[in-house]
């Protein structure tokens, strides 16, 4: 099992990250993916995203690791956006390829669980009236422990 | 020893990034902590409520109870709200 | 929620179904996708699939109504393949937007466990030694009973 | 009345698809099938085994004992198999 994790301020393509994800092996039957977009319907303008460079992809590959160990994998992609993100924009993508379609779907959303939760992003909210830090939000922890 | 530090902390203290000669007798976050806070009003008000704060000693998370050394890399940060 | 339901013999684009599924809302916070892919790790060499045109749609669309009504949902996409598909060809896209996470993938999952079960599709195997018939396969319909 | 068939039920008719004047004294799906089995070996093979066999009366899967008319579309077809 291979696990691609970019933090990177640029944009992604989907059918790209899936193409090479299941171009490597023959038996790669499924491949779950889930893309977050940034949410515009409560006043917001922008999101800026700051993390902790190295720690953040440490503790992803770390959880990307786990993931493996869980489910039957073939193949792991996350990308994280960082920087000044529009309403709209692509911000997250996690894409796991399984000869499972079960597994793929349970890891991917693990994944997407500990990214929303855990993972060293920090959050500032640009609004018409200023930008404002995000705090930790209760819920995502809730669907994070799930898995513990 | 490297301090980081992320978001607000980050403003608030107005540097991302600095160098520390670590003082012998501190040896523990928390006095770090305390340290730190007698090095201006940036520092005190940003890391009074130790609360609203997370660390991290050479990229992992910890408690303020953690072990340091003049080598460690420290960061500082709010609680982690996710990407 | 709109659901665009295609059953066709051409491929498909998952970030081009990404964006027409975002573009619309502005509350659009998460689209989960499955990738069905012919896996090639059995000496397969082709699938050659065949539907019941009409009521194919129809069933997928009726699903579509079902998770709808399930989850919290703001548009589902499936594109489902027909015709010869060699190994390593897209096959099937159930693409869902929701503005919770839980319920695009929950959807997501349910809507693929339905595909790969109980939709109108038939599929033949073409091997070195000839082509057959697939039968119907135990494991899926226990995946699909989960939902019932 | 439209009769469909589809993957290898298709293939052992020949055909995929024919209209049949429904005679009035068939009204079940079952009858149809005994009825079918008459007109030749392709159709008499391909419908011995109903257990194989799955139906649906205009575009609704149904039990052989399903009542049919002459206005009706009736597909005959393995069990699905999926996409």
């Amino acid at each position: 099992m291979t696990a691609r994790i970019s933090i990177q301020t640029g944009d992604f393509d989907v059918s790209r990250e899936i193409a090479a994800l299941t171009g490597v092996q023959a038996h790669v039957g499924a491949v779950a993916t889930f893309t977050g977009i940034v949410r515009g319907d409560d006043g917001l303008i922008a999101l800026t995203l700051e993390h902790y460079p190295g720690m953040t992809e440490r503790e992803i590959a770390r959880h990307a690791d786990e993931a493996n160990a869980r489910w039957k994998l073939d193949g792991i992609t996350v990308i994280h956006r960082i920087g000044r993100l529009e309403t709209g924009a692509q911000i997250v993508l996690v894409a796991v390829a399984s000869s499972h379609r079960g597994d793929a779907f349970a890891a991917c959303e693990f994944l997407m669980d500990y990214l929303k939760t855990r993972a060293p992003f920090w959050k500032q909210e640009e609004r018409a009236d200023g930008t404002h830090w995000v705090e930790a939000r209760e819920s995502d922890d809730r669907a994070a422990e799930r898995w513990r | 020893m490297t301090l980081l530090y992320f978001a607000w902390l980050r403003q608030k203290i107005g540097k991302s990034e600095e160098q520390l000669e670590l003082p012998p007798h501190i040896t523990t976050l928390a006095e770090l902590v305390e340290y730190l806070r007698g090095q201006g009003s940036g520092y005190a008000d940003t890391l009074a409520d130790t609360t609203r704060i997370r660390a991290a000693v050479n990229q992992t998370h910890v408690g303020l109870d953690t072990a340091i050394r003049n080598t460690d890399e420290v960061a500082f940060f709010p609680p982690v709200t996710g990407g």
